[in-house]
Protein backbone atom coordinates (compact mmCIF):
# COMPACT_ATOMS: atom_id res chain seq x y z
CA UNK A 1 0.00 0.00 0.00
CA UNK A 2 1.14 3.35 -0.78
CA UNK A 3 1.52 5.55 2.25
CA UNK A 4 3.84 7.58 3.83
CA UNK A 5 3.69 9.53 7.53
CA UNK A 6 5.83 11.75 8.87
CA UNK A 7 5.72 13.94 11.76
CA UNK A 8 8.96 16.89 11.89
CA UNK A 9 10.15 19.03 14.35
CA UNK A 10 9.62 22.86 13.24
CA UNK A 11 7.37 24.05 9.56
CA UNK A 12 6.73 21.78 6.73
CA UNK A 13 8.93 23.23 3.65
CA UNK A 14 7.41 23.14 0.10
CA UNK A 15 5.93 20.16 -0.63
CA UNK A 16 8.44 17.59 -3.04
CA UNK A 17 7.16 17.13 -6.56
CA UNK A 18 5.33 13.99 -6.33
CA UNK A 19 4.42 11.92 -9.49
CA UNK A 20 1.34 8.50 -8.72
CA UNK A 21 1.34 6.32 -11.82
CA UNK A 22 -1.91 6.63 -13.08
CA UNK A 23 -3.48 9.26 -11.07
CA UNK A 24 -5.84 11.94 -12.49
CA UNK A 25 -6.14 14.12 -9.87
CA UNK A 26 -3.79 15.19 -7.03
CA UNK A 27 -4.90 17.23 -4.42
CA UNK A 28 -2.48 18.86 -1.51
CA UNK A 29 -3.76 19.99 1.72
CA UNK A 30 -1.79 22.72 3.72
CA UNK A 31 -2.76 24.06 6.97
CA UNK A 32 -0.87 26.97 7.85
CA UNK A 33 -1.20 28.30 11.11
CA UNK A 34 -2.98 31.91 11.23
CA UNK A 35 -2.29 35.33 13.25
CA UNK A 36 -4.93 35.12 15.04
CA UNK A 37 -5.86 32.79 17.67
CA UNK A 38 -9.13 33.26 19.81
CA UNK A 39 -9.06 37.01 18.61
CA UNK A 40 -5.47 37.57 19.92
CA UNK A 41 -2.50 38.00 17.86
CA UNK A 42 -0.26 34.82 17.98
CA UNK A 43 3.40 34.56 17.12
CA UNK A 44 2.70 31.10 16.17
CA UNK A 45 1.52 27.77 17.35
CA UNK A 46 3.67 25.06 18.86
CA UNK A 47 2.38 21.51 18.70
CA UNK A 48 2.89 18.56 21.29
CA UNK A 49 2.40 14.97 20.06
CA UNK A 50 2.69 11.56 21.40
CA UNK A 51 4.50 10.29 18.74
CA UNK A 52 4.71 6.78 18.60
CA UNK A 53 0.86 6.87 18.99
CA UNK A 54 0.43 10.00 16.56
CA UNK A 55 2.51 8.14 14.28
CA UNK A 56 0.55 5.06 14.32
CA UNK A 57 -2.75 6.80 14.14
CA UNK A 58 -1.79 8.68 11.02
CA UNK A 59 -0.37 5.58 9.04
CA UNK A 60 -4.01 3.55 10.18
CA UNK A 61 -6.08 6.74 8.79
CA UNK A 62 -3.96 6.95 5.88
CA UNK A 63 -4.50 3.11 5.08
CA UNK A 64 -8.29 3.31 5.75
CA UNK A 65 -8.23 6.08 3.67
CA UNK A 66 -6.81 4.33 0.42
CA UNK A 67 -9.21 1.18 1.41
CA UNK A 68 -12.64 3.23 1.70
CA UNK A 69 -11.74 5.93 -1.24
CA UNK A 70 -9.87 3.57 -3.56
CA UNK A 71 -6.84 6.05 -3.59
CA UNK A 72 -3.99 5.74 -4.85
CA UNK A 73 -1.42 6.86 -2.45
CA UNK A 74 -1.23 9.42 1.21
CA UNK A 75 0.92 11.46 2.08
CA UNK A 76 1.01 12.96 5.07
CA UNK A 77 3.06 15.70 7.18
CA UNK A 78 2.53 17.45 10.55
CA UNK A 79 5.15 19.63 12.35
CA UNK A 80 5.99 19.16 15.82
CA UNK A 81 7.09 22.02 18.34
CA UNK A 82 6.85 25.48 17.12
CA UNK A 83 5.69 26.95 13.91
CA UNK A 84 5.19 30.76 13.15
CA UNK A 85 1.88 32.29 11.88
CA UNK A 86 2.42 31.79 8.06
CA UNK A 87 3.98 29.27 7.87
CA UNK A 88 3.19 25.24 7.29
CA UNK A 89 2.25 22.43 10.04
CA UNK A 90 0.41 20.02 8.06
CA UNK A 91 0.36 18.89 4.26
CA UNK A 92 -2.12 16.32 3.02
CA UNK A 93 -1.82 15.08 -0.34
CA UNK A 94 -4.39 12.24 -1.48
CA UNK A 95 -3.92 10.70 -4.92
CA UNK A 96 -6.84 9.44 -6.85
CA UNK A 97 -7.90 8.23 -10.49
CA UNK A 98 -10.61 10.79 -10.17
CA UNK A 99 -11.27 13.81 -8.09
CA UNK A 100 -14.66 13.03 -6.71
CA UNK A 101 -12.91 10.59 -4.43
CA UNK A 102 -9.67 12.34 -3.78
CA UNK A 103 -11.84 15.29 -2.24
CA UNK A 104 -13.81 13.24 -0.67
CA UNK A 105 -11.33 11.70 1.41
CA UNK A 106 -9.57 15.20 1.76
CA UNK A 107 -12.50 16.56 4.12
CA UNK A 108 -13.10 12.66 5.86
CA UNK A 109 -8.62 12.82 6.69
CA UNK A 110 -9.09 15.91 8.36
CA UNK A 111 -11.98 15.12 10.44
CA UNK A 112 -10.73 12.27 11.63
CA UNK A 113 -7.10 13.75 12.08
CA UNK A 114 -8.47 16.39 14.65
CA UNK A 115 -10.59 13.94 16.37
CA UNK A 116 -8.11 10.48 17.08
CA UNK A 117 -4.19 11.62 16.50
CA UNK A 118 -2.95 12.64 19.65
CA UNK A 119 -1.21 15.85 18.31
CA UNK A 120 -2.41 19.32 20.89
CA UNK A 121 -1.46 22.46 19.49
CA UNK A 122 -1.28 25.51 22.11
CA UNK A 123 -0.93 29.43 21.17
CA UNK A 124 2.51 31.12 21.34
CA UNK A 125 1.21 34.79 22.19
CA UNK A 126 3.39 37.88 20.67
CA UNK A 127 3.45 39.27 23.92
CA UNK A 128 4.39 36.17 25.98
CA UNK A 129 6.99 33.77 24.57
CA UNK A 130 6.80 32.32 28.00
CA UNK A 131 3.53 30.38 26.53
CA UNK A 132 5.76 28.74 24.47
CA UNK A 133 6.88 26.36 27.33
CA UNK A 134 5.09 23.98 29.78
CA UNK B 1 0.74 -1.39 41.59
CA UNK B 2 1.56 1.72 41.18
CA UNK B 3 1.33 2.88 37.14
CA UNK B 4 3.04 5.90 35.19
CA UNK B 5 0.89 7.71 32.69
CA UNK B 6 1.31 10.22 30.30
CA UNK B 7 -0.23 13.28 30.14
CA UNK B 8 0.31 15.84 26.99
CA UNK B 9 -1.29 19.45 26.13
CA UNK B 10 -4.04 20.39 28.26
CA UNK B 11 -3.79 17.76 31.02
CA UNK B 12 -0.08 18.19 31.62
CA UNK B 13 -1.22 22.35 32.37
CA UNK B 14 -3.52 21.62 34.78
CA UNK B 15 -1.50 18.76 36.16
CA UNK B 16 1.75 21.16 36.16
CA UNK B 17 3.35 17.72 35.06
CA UNK B 18 4.10 15.66 32.07
CA UNK B 19 3.18 11.82 34.22
CA UNK B 20 1.30 11.30 36.33
CA UNK B 21 1.74 8.24 39.01
CA UNK B 22 -1.50 6.59 39.78
CA UNK B 23 -1.77 3.49 42.62
CA UNK B 24 -3.84 0.87 41.11
CA UNK B 25 -5.98 -1.66 43.21
CA UNK B 26 -3.86 -5.19 44.14
CA UNK B 27 -6.06 -7.38 41.39
CA UNK B 28 -5.06 -9.63 38.69
CA UNK B 29 -7.69 -7.35 36.34
CA UNK B 30 -7.31 -3.94 36.07
CA UNK B 31 -9.09 -2.45 33.20
CA UNK B 32 -8.83 1.20 31.63
CA UNK B 33 -11.97 2.45 33.14
CA UNK B 34 -10.09 1.56 36.75
CA UNK B 35 -7.14 3.37 35.60
CA UNK B 36 -9.22 6.15 34.68
CA UNK B 37 -11.42 6.40 37.63
CA UNK B 38 -8.38 6.15 39.50
CA UNK B 39 -6.48 9.36 37.89
CA UNK B 40 -9.75 11.13 38.24
CA UNK B 41 -9.64 10.60 42.20
CA UNK B 42 -5.99 11.06 42.83
CA UNK B 43 -5.66 14.32 40.87
CA UNK B 44 -8.53 16.31 41.49
CA UNK B 45 -7.82 18.50 38.94
CA UNK B 46 -7.97 16.75 35.88
CA UNK B 47 -11.23 15.88 36.57
CA UNK B 48 -13.00 18.57 34.73
CA UNK B 49 -10.74 17.71 31.10
CA UNK B 50 -11.00 13.49 32.12
CA UNK B 51 -14.63 13.72 30.57
CA UNK B 52 -13.07 14.82 27.43
CA UNK B 53 -10.61 12.01 28.01
CA UNK B 54 -9.54 8.31 27.26
CA UNK B 55 -6.74 6.30 27.79
CA UNK B 56 -4.51 4.49 25.46
CA UNK B 57 -2.62 1.45 26.14
CA UNK B 58 0.35 0.56 24.11
CA UNK B 59 -0.36 3.85 22.04
CA UNK B 60 -3.74 2.24 20.88
CA UNK B 61 -7.37 3.10 22.42
CA UNK B 62 -8.38 1.36 24.81
CA UNK B 63 -11.90 0.94 25.37
CA UNK B 64 -13.58 -0.01 29.42
CA UNK B 65 -12.59 -3.53 29.13
CA UNK B 66 -9.15 -3.52 28.06
CA UNK B 67 -7.14 -4.76 30.64
CA UNK B 68 -3.95 -3.28 31.62
CA UNK B 69 -0.44 -5.27 32.82
CA UNK B 70 2.21 -4.27 34.79
CA UNK B 71 4.58 -2.41 31.49
CA UNK B 72 2.31 -1.39 29.76
CA UNK B 73 2.77 2.07 28.35
CA UNK B 74 -0.07 4.27 29.17
CA UNK B 75 -1.64 7.54 28.25
CA UNK B 76 -4.07 10.27 28.72
CA UNK B 77 -5.79 11.38 24.65
CA UNK B 78 -8.08 13.80 24.59
CA UNK B 79 -11.43 12.97 22.59
CA UNK B 80 -11.38 16.00 20.48
CA UNK B 81 -7.25 16.76 20.31
CA UNK B 82 -7.53 19.38 17.93
CA UNK B 83 -4.54 18.99 15.93
CA UNK C 1 -9.25 41.20 -5.74
CA UNK C 2 -6.70 38.48 -5.81
CA UNK C 3 -6.75 35.65 -8.54
CA UNK C 4 -5.08 34.82 -11.67
CA UNK C 5 -5.79 32.55 -14.26
CA UNK C 6 -3.14 31.50 -17.04
CA UNK C 7 -3.50 29.11 -19.71
CA UNK C 8 -0.22 28.32 -21.24
CA UNK C 9 1.15 26.11 -24.21
CA UNK C 10 1.96 22.13 -23.38
CA UNK C 11 2.53 20.59 -19.67
CA UNK C 12 2.31 23.13 -16.46
CA UNK C 13 5.32 23.03 -14.95
CA UNK C 14 5.84 22.33 -10.67
CA UNK C 15 3.91 24.76 -8.52
CA UNK C 16 5.44 28.17 -7.43
CA UNK C 17 5.56 28.47 -3.65
CA UNK C 18 2.62 30.51 -2.71
CA UNK C 19 1.99 32.75 0.76
CA UNK C 20 -1.38 34.26 0.93
CA UNK C 21 -1.69 36.96 4.25
CA UNK C 22 -3.85 35.91 7.13
CA UNK C 23 -4.59 32.41 5.04
CA UNK C 24 -5.47 29.02 7.16
CA UNK C 25 -6.04 26.59 4.53
CA UNK C 26 -4.64 26.01 1.20
CA UNK C 27 -5.79 23.62 -1.40
CA UNK C 28 -4.61 22.96 -4.45
CA UNK C 29 -6.21 20.36 -6.97
CA UNK C 30 -3.86 19.14 -10.24
CA UNK C 31 -5.72 17.32 -12.57
CA UNK C 32 -3.14 14.97 -14.69
CA UNK C 33 -3.65 12.89 -18.03
CA UNK C 34 -4.34 9.88 -17.18
CA UNK C 35 -2.30 6.65 -19.79
CA UNK C 36 -5.73 5.21 -20.43
CA UNK C 37 -9.16 7.17 -22.33
CA UNK C 38 -12.36 5.45 -22.74
CA UNK C 39 -10.10 2.04 -22.89
CA UNK C 40 -7.80 2.99 -25.10
CA UNK C 41 -3.81 3.61 -23.82
CA UNK C 42 -3.08 7.03 -25.18
CA UNK C 43 0.23 9.00 -25.62
CA UNK C 44 -1.65 12.06 -24.30
CA UNK C 45 -4.34 14.57 -24.40
CA UNK C 46 -4.47 17.35 -27.09
CA UNK C 47 -6.48 20.51 -25.72
CA UNK C 48 -7.73 23.59 -28.09
CA UNK C 49 -8.94 26.51 -25.85
CA UNK C 50 -11.07 29.06 -27.16
CA UNK C 51 -9.15 31.55 -25.67
CA UNK C 52 -9.89 34.91 -24.90
CA UNK C 53 -13.41 33.10 -24.02
CA UNK C 54 -11.76 30.39 -21.81
CA UNK C 55 -9.45 33.13 -20.17
CA UNK C 56 -12.37 35.60 -19.45
CA UNK C 57 -14.79 32.56 -18.26
CA UNK C 58 -12.11 31.39 -15.74
CA UNK C 59 -11.49 34.65 -14.38
CA UNK C 60 -15.39 35.09 -14.02
CA UNK C 61 -15.47 31.95 -12.39
CA UNK C 62 -12.59 32.53 -9.99
CA UNK C 63 -14.36 36.05 -8.91
CA UNK C 64 -17.22 34.11 -8.38
CA UNK C 65 -15.71 31.54 -6.08
CA UNK C 66 -13.73 34.43 -4.20
CA UNK C 67 -16.83 36.09 -3.53
CA UNK C 68 -19.54 32.73 -2.71
CA UNK C 69 -17.30 30.92 -0.51
CA UNK C 70 -15.22 33.95 1.04
CA UNK C 71 -11.92 32.49 -0.29
CA UNK C 72 -8.53 34.96 0.05
CA UNK C 73 -7.41 34.09 -3.69
CA UNK C 74 -7.25 31.89 -6.43
CA UNK C 75 -4.83 30.90 -8.99
CA UNK C 76 -5.67 28.67 -12.38
CA UNK C 77 -3.56 27.35 -14.92
CA UNK C 78 -4.81 25.28 -17.48
CA UNK C 79 -2.66 23.78 -20.77
CA UNK C 80 -3.30 24.35 -24.15
CA UNK C 81 -1.99 22.12 -26.88
CA UNK C 82 -0.42 18.48 -26.08
CA UNK C 83 -0.09 17.37 -22.94
CA UNK C 84 1.65 13.90 -22.24
CA UNK C 85 0.03 10.87 -19.67
CA UNK C 86 1.31 11.27 -16.33
CA UNK C 87 1.95 15.40 -16.94
CA UNK C 88 -0.40 17.88 -15.69
CA UNK C 89 -2.85 20.05 -17.40
CA UNK C 90 -4.83 21.71 -14.86
CA UNK C 91 -3.93 23.33 -11.60
CA UNK C 92 -6.59 25.09 -9.10
CA UNK C 93 -5.41 26.71 -5.86
CA UNK C 94 -7.46 28.07 -3.45
CA UNK C 95 -6.79 30.14 -0.34
CA UNK C 96 -9.19 30.52 2.73
CA UNK C 97 -9.43 31.02 6.24
CA UNK C 98 -10.99 27.81 7.08
CA UNK C 99 -10.61 24.40 5.23
CA UNK C 100 -14.60 24.08 5.06
CA UNK C 101 -14.88 26.81 2.32
CA UNK C 102 -11.54 25.63 0.04
CA UNK C 103 -12.52 22.38 -0.16
CA UNK C 104 -16.50 23.21 -0.97
CA UNK C 105 -15.14 25.33 -3.68
CA UNK C 106 -12.58 23.12 -5.46
CA UNK C 107 -15.30 21.16 -6.25
CA UNK C 108 -17.92 23.91 -7.51
CA UNK C 109 -15.18 25.17 -9.45
CA UNK C 110 -14.02 22.19 -11.28
CA UNK C 111 -17.64 21.71 -12.31
CA UNK C 112 -17.74 25.11 -13.36
CA UNK C 113 -15.29 25.10 -15.16
CA UNK C 114 -15.95 21.68 -17.15
CA UNK C 115 -19.25 23.35 -17.85
CA UNK C 116 -18.75 26.48 -18.66
CA UNK C 117 -14.62 27.15 -19.53
CA UNK C 118 -14.54 26.51 -23.70
CA UNK C 119 -11.91 24.33 -23.79
CA UNK C 120 -12.09 20.84 -25.68
CA UNK C 121 -9.37 17.86 -25.09
CA UNK C 122 -8.78 14.87 -27.55
CA UNK C 123 -7.17 11.70 -26.96
CA UNK C 124 -3.85 11.67 -28.70
CA UNK C 125 -3.59 7.59 -29.65
CA UNK C 126 -0.65 5.60 -28.78
CA UNK C 127 -0.41 4.10 -32.03
CA UNK C 128 -2.18 7.05 -34.31
CA UNK C 129 -0.07 10.20 -34.08
CA UNK C 130 -2.11 11.83 -36.72
CA UNK C 131 -5.32 11.98 -34.25
CA UNK C 132 -3.14 14.94 -32.76
CA UNK C 133 -3.91 17.47 -35.05
CA UNK C 134 -7.30 18.23 -37.39
CA UNK D 1 -25.41 39.37 -44.05
CA UNK D 2 -22.66 36.34 -44.04
CA UNK D 3 -21.30 35.76 -40.54
CA UNK D 4 -17.88 33.71 -39.61
CA UNK D 5 -18.63 31.73 -36.38
CA UNK D 6 -15.51 30.05 -35.24
CA UNK D 7 -16.02 25.77 -33.97
CA UNK D 8 -13.75 24.25 -31.73
CA UNK D 9 -13.57 20.61 -30.89
CA UNK D 10 -15.61 17.81 -32.05
CA UNK D 11 -17.63 20.77 -34.11
CA UNK D 12 -14.38 21.43 -36.01
CA UNK D 13 -14.40 17.67 -36.84
CA UNK D 14 -17.72 17.22 -37.78
CA UNK D 15 -17.25 20.27 -39.86
CA UNK D 16 -13.95 19.71 -41.38
CA UNK D 17 -12.77 23.42 -40.89
CA UNK D 18 -12.53 25.48 -37.77
CA UNK D 19 -14.49 28.76 -39.40
CA UNK D 20 -18.20 28.32 -40.29
CA UNK D 21 -19.80 30.74 -43.27
CA UNK D 22 -23.36 31.53 -42.33
CA UNK D 23 -25.83 33.34 -44.61
CA UNK D 24 -28.10 35.54 -41.92
CA UNK D 25 -31.39 36.91 -42.83
CA UNK D 26 -31.00 40.75 -44.39
CA UNK D 27 -33.15 41.61 -41.30
CA UNK D 28 -32.70 44.48 -38.93
CA UNK D 29 -32.70 42.35 -35.74
CA UNK D 30 -30.42 39.04 -36.12
CA UNK D 31 -30.65 36.98 -32.94
CA UNK D 32 -28.64 34.26 -31.48
CA UNK D 33 -31.00 31.73 -31.89
CA UNK D 34 -31.04 32.87 -35.29
CA UNK D 35 -27.75 31.99 -36.45
CA UNK D 36 -27.85 28.79 -34.51
CA UNK D 37 -30.81 27.81 -36.79
CA UNK D 38 -29.14 28.59 -39.54
CA UNK D 39 -26.09 27.03 -38.81
CA UNK D 40 -28.12 24.09 -38.22
CA UNK D 41 -29.87 24.32 -41.62
CA UNK D 42 -26.83 25.37 -43.80
CA UNK D 43 -24.01 22.82 -42.18
CA UNK D 44 -26.14 19.61 -41.67
CA UNK D 45 -23.33 17.86 -40.24
CA UNK D 46 -22.83 19.48 -37.29
CA UNK D 47 -27.20 18.76 -36.42
CA UNK D 48 -26.77 16.35 -33.55
CA UNK D 49 -24.00 18.65 -32.02
CA UNK D 50 -25.66 21.20 -32.09
CA UNK D 51 -28.35 20.04 -29.78
CA UNK D 52 -25.87 20.52 -27.03
CA UNK D 53 -24.50 23.68 -27.70
CA UNK D 54 -24.82 27.51 -27.55
CA UNK D 55 -23.65 30.34 -29.55
CA UNK D 56 -20.94 32.45 -27.82
CA UNK D 57 -21.12 36.65 -28.72
CA UNK D 58 -18.19 38.39 -28.21
CA UNK D 59 -16.80 36.04 -26.12
CA UNK D 60 -19.87 35.61 -24.05
CA UNK D 61 -22.39 33.30 -23.62
CA UNK D 62 -25.56 34.63 -25.47
CA UNK D 63 -29.13 33.27 -24.63
CA UNK D 64 -32.13 33.02 -27.57
CA UNK D 65 -32.49 36.88 -27.80
CA UNK D 66 -29.28 38.06 -27.60
CA UNK D 67 -28.94 40.52 -30.51
CA UNK D 68 -26.21 39.52 -33.23
CA UNK D 69 -24.49 42.74 -35.12
CA UNK D 70 -22.05 43.12 -38.28
CA UNK D 71 -18.61 42.75 -36.62
CA UNK D 72 -19.37 40.41 -33.49
CA UNK D 73 -17.23 37.44 -32.85
CA UNK D 74 -19.00 34.38 -33.22
CA UNK D 75 -18.40 30.97 -31.79
CA UNK D 76 -20.37 27.73 -30.96
CA UNK D 77 -19.57 26.93 -27.77
CA UNK D 78 -20.18 22.89 -26.16
CA UNK D 79 -22.74 22.94 -23.36
CA UNK D 80 -20.33 20.81 -21.63
CA UNK D 81 -17.07 21.55 -22.98
CA UNK D 82 -15.53 18.62 -20.97
CA UNK D 83 -12.41 20.55 -20.26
Amino acid sequence: MNLQTIIQDGALGPAAMWRVEGAGALVCFEGIVRPIEAEQPIAGLRYETYDPMAERELQQLAAQAIRDFGLLDVRVEHSRGFVANGDCSFRLRLAAVHRQEALAAMDWFIDRMKRDVPIWKRPVLVADPSSATI
Amino acid sequence: MTAKVLIFGPFADAAGARTLEVCLPETDRVTASVVMAQVAEQHPALRALLRHAMLAVNCSKADDTTVVRPGDELAIIGLVSGG
